[in-house]
């Protein structure tokens, strides 16, 4: 790669032990990408606080632990400031209620120690996987380098912003450094659309919107679907989350269009830049028909988990799950988890929608995601979700099976402890 | 026993050889793969069930989650590395992920090493050279 | 106006007073603007907690109350539900440090009238002068009803979604009915760029977006300025709130275009339809030097109270507030008050970023407007900011003197009780 | 004393006639009004310290916050309406602003008002009709 005088002084360790290892970590990553030069980047999406594997943790000294864990090094580095503005993603637990999960004390503690280390070291503790819904709202171009497969479609597609999907590793060594090597989704010509998906049907709910994206990962993979919508209708941020969490779950669609809706696709042969699509596709009653049944798993109606909120709920959907469950009881067998971030959450609190859910039986949960390995509560094998990210993510990591349906039919199913959802 | 040479490029060097595990989809560790045991668990993934280590994974490239890297590590401090990965395509989550794996691994081969490749074959990967040499099981 | 079977119906009352009234409004006001129909929309930022003249507001019965204020009826109107998804602008004083601003008992009492209100009829209590940075988000061609000046340009032109400023009466009758006239910035004509405005100068911070966006409000008033930047720079979320603001203030710029950055102006040609310019003006170091002059109206260097985050300050700022005065001390003299939403509070808390402005001796507040009527600190006299929409604002609003310059200045100044800031 | 008639259509309905106070310069209720006054207390607003209380008020349009119409109902309640307004191009703040202020309002005239109309002539409005009859003073 070819590196600029600042990048070579800290590559030389000039600016310090930690930005030297970080470029070190970076000039290895850009070259596997086969990247040439490095692009400045003040915004960077974190994943710093989930350990999947807890258990491989040992270190409690902050420092060692972040050298070994996101610098990949034995050797003690210690950070001063991380240079970027930053959020961070999901954490390994609620950081307040992790008892209603079940966690360890342990795991509570790794928590506590990283949190003192992201107040050291200027890192932001937002915990979500869902930045933009918490201030982190990149301009259109802006070089982003995010975590967070749901959300990078989020800044790429629909603001326009420019990031790959990074890695805890990746992530944290640029928002040391303020740089991002240049590859990928940070250049035009990899923005273009690939294949045209002729959607027949109206894609008029998040439900919809999941199937859409969840086709769609499934037949496009690394591409860039272009989306032609036969019936008009620009989708809000509920509907887009959905499309997001559900491409990048089948698939890795990092990168779309929506003709006429999002801001590089104002006409197709923009949104293909004047090229002819590699395949075309299209979208219909058989097709979505086949996505629902992959996303449901399940054959037992009797419903342990419903699992809701991911990602993390938007303010929409926080009130909608709200009037569903007022005045309302979950069935006794039934654990009721939503997800959202902490900062919705506050608004939650303030508009009464935490004691509805809380009244009715059911969590109101932060800051980690529902799909954390070994956390669903003990004996759970049904979960029932309205998120197809959850049903495409659940079976592999809790070892559950799943039934995916509307928020409505989730919330009926927590009250009556039985899934009855069904395609409409 | 026939043989078979891909040329392409280093994304991180080194040299390694060993039987090949081969797919057609893409991977994502984290919330297809247990690291702890080595083996893909995702639930409709042709390999569910099959274990990386001390092979060499011959895939497409990484889909899904940026918990990617991070599921990377843990697989290399478990002792489930594979020996060297031949990736189609690579990508941000696969570059960073095999950058922590710390093995051999070669992309934008002359041909698509999935096609070329099958599950058994006996591969030797020098990845500072870019070379691939494939011996065909059987 | 042109009305559809919904909207007849909703006139005639056949779904209730409520609506109705709402209607009734709103058709006055479509034939106000001279509009033709109405277009649907789920997305309002209401202003319904904001009572710039808390002596008029008497009753103290909230459906009473709402329908003097919002509805503009003396009947007593009940209404059931909000029908759009909304967000709340701000309120009339900080609904948790209402002692910290002196405000009187029984506005604080009015708010809990009104809070409880918001919970019945599924208004959410938000609070901010921007929605976009807790949760309301627009996608790019999105039908939106938004209340405050600020927070509409980030709507049209940063985000390519729809609308005109709403005010308290029309957003409210907007969220009630879901229906918002169809003119202004909801037609496409009307988005093209009329003014283009040569930025000779680098605007590469928050205090140069401000005066860059001063200036243009000043000479463009309602048009829409075209912003063609001769070194290129992507703004991020706090220089564009800085430009927003500002525009908005000396003039109404709801809607412009930057060349290459904003999502309906890749080129030029793009920005101005293909149409030539009304006026090309250019903006070089004696522009910039006299709109830094207007902004400034104070003489003596001794100031009372320092006033930042208007509009409420993001992640970014809070983080470098926050580092700014770590292990410092507010000036005896000087009262410091920092701004921002709930929400993002609730990270500044978990970042320690709270502690360290109150260790310092300054306040961190949220809900309300920094602008707010008669809530400066008693005997406040000379004020210093960051913001040009306060500077604009508070010598009118407070009978106030005001200094203007960079975050860095605000700090030392508070620290210093002396205003030492210059235009560099 | 000349006369001029100006024809325009009616944004909010109704008759009046009064004095009129013109400014070629945008107007923010919230912000640049004292409503209980009813006064122009903009920093450097030409008609800054005036009143409108009673007069025709002719300006251009609305600028600033959203605030308006809350500052404009104010102004009614505090009985400092103006009889009538004269918008040249009506907007969103005007136009709620001018419904809840209940004062006949025209706009979208034959010629822009602000330049035909000085402050101090006598100016009947009707609004209904959508026409402006200005009597020049003096």
């Amino acid at each position: 790669m070819k590196l600029t005088r600042d990048e070579q002084d800290m590559l030389e360790g000039k600016e310090g032990r930690a930005k030297q290892r970080a470029m070190e970590l970076l000039v290895q990553y850009g070259e596997a990408l086969g990247a040439e030069r490095f692009v400045d980047t003040n915004n960077v999406h974190l994943l710093i606080g989930f350990y999947p594997y807890p258990q491989m943790v040992t270190p409690r000294d902050s420092d060692e632990l972040i050298s070994k864990f996101l610098l990949d090094t034995d050797e003690r580095i210690v950070v001063d400031r991380v240079k970027s503005f930053n959020t961070t993603h999901i954490w390994a637990i609620d950081l307040e209620r992790w008892q209603v999960m079940e966690a360890s004390e342990s795991l509570h503690e790794l928590m506590e120690v990283i949190k003192k280390y992201c107040i050291r070291t200027g890192v932001s503790i937002t915990a979500t996987c869902t930045p933009y819904q918490i201030g982190n709202v990149p301009t259109k171009g802006e070089h982003c380098a995010w975590t967070e497969s749901s959300a990078v479609p989020f800044c790429n597609a629909v603001l326009g912003a420019r990031t790959n999907t990074e890695a805890a590793h990746s992530a944290f060594a640029i928002a040391l450094t303020g740089k991002v090597p240049l590859s990928g989704f940070h250049i035009d010509e990899n923005r273009l659309g690939t294949h045209l998906i002729d959607v027949e049907l109206d894609v008029n709910d998040v439900l919809e919107w999941y199937l859409l994206g969840y086709f769609a990962g499934e037949v496009c993979q690394l591409a860039v679907p272009v989306y032609q919508l036969k019936h008009a209708i620009t989708p809000n941020i509920s509907m887009l989350k959905a499309l997001n969490a559900a491409g990048a779950s089948s698939g890795g669609v990092m990168m779309y269009h929506i003709i006429g809706v999002t801001p590089e696709a104002p006409t197709l042969e923009a949104a293909f830049g004047g090229k002819k699509p590699k395949e075309v596709l299209s979208y219909g009653p058989a097709e979505r028909r086949q996505t629902y049944e992959n996303l449901n798993s399940a054959t037992d109606e009797r419903v342990d988990l419903v699992n809701m909120g991911c990602p993390h709920y938007s303010l929409e959907q926080l009130r909608d799950v709200a009037r569903l469950l007022e005045d309302k009881k979950v069935h006794e067998n039934v654990d009721l988890w939503i997800w959202t971030a902490h900062q919705l959450k506050a608004i939650a609190d303030r508009n009464g929608y935490t004691d509805i859910i809380a009244k009715a039986g059911g969590h109101l949960l932060t800051d980690t995601c529902p799909l954390n390995t070994n956390l669903f509560p003990k004996g759970t094998k049904i979960v029932a979700t309205d998120s197809a990210k959850h049903a495409h993510y659940a079976p592999a990591i809790g070892g559950v099976d799943v039934w995916f349906g509307t928020m409505e039919e989730c919330i009926d199913c927590a009250i009556t402890g039985k899934w009855r959802g069904e395609l409409k | 026993m026939s043989q078979i040479v891909l040329k392409g490029r280093k994304a991180v060097g080194g040299t390694a050889e060993g039987e090949a595990l081969v797919t057609k989809q893409t991977i994502s560790t984290w919330g297809g793969v247990d690291a702890v045991k080595g083996i893909i668990t995702e639930r409709r993934h042709e390999l569910r069930g099959q274990s990386f280590a001390g092979r060499v994974l011959v895939f497409p490239s990484a889909k899904g989650s940026s918990g990617w890297s991070t599921v990377a590590q843990v697989i290399r401090l478990a002792g489930n590395a594979p020996k060297a990965m031949i990736i189609g395509e690579i990508n941000s989550l696969t570059a960073i992920g095999a950058v922590v794996m710390q093995v051999p691994t070669v992309t934008d081969l002359d041909q698509n090493p999935t096609e070329v490749i099958a599950t058994g074959d006996w591969v030797k990967v020098d990845a500072d050279k870019g070379i691939v040499e494939v011996t065909k099981k059987g």
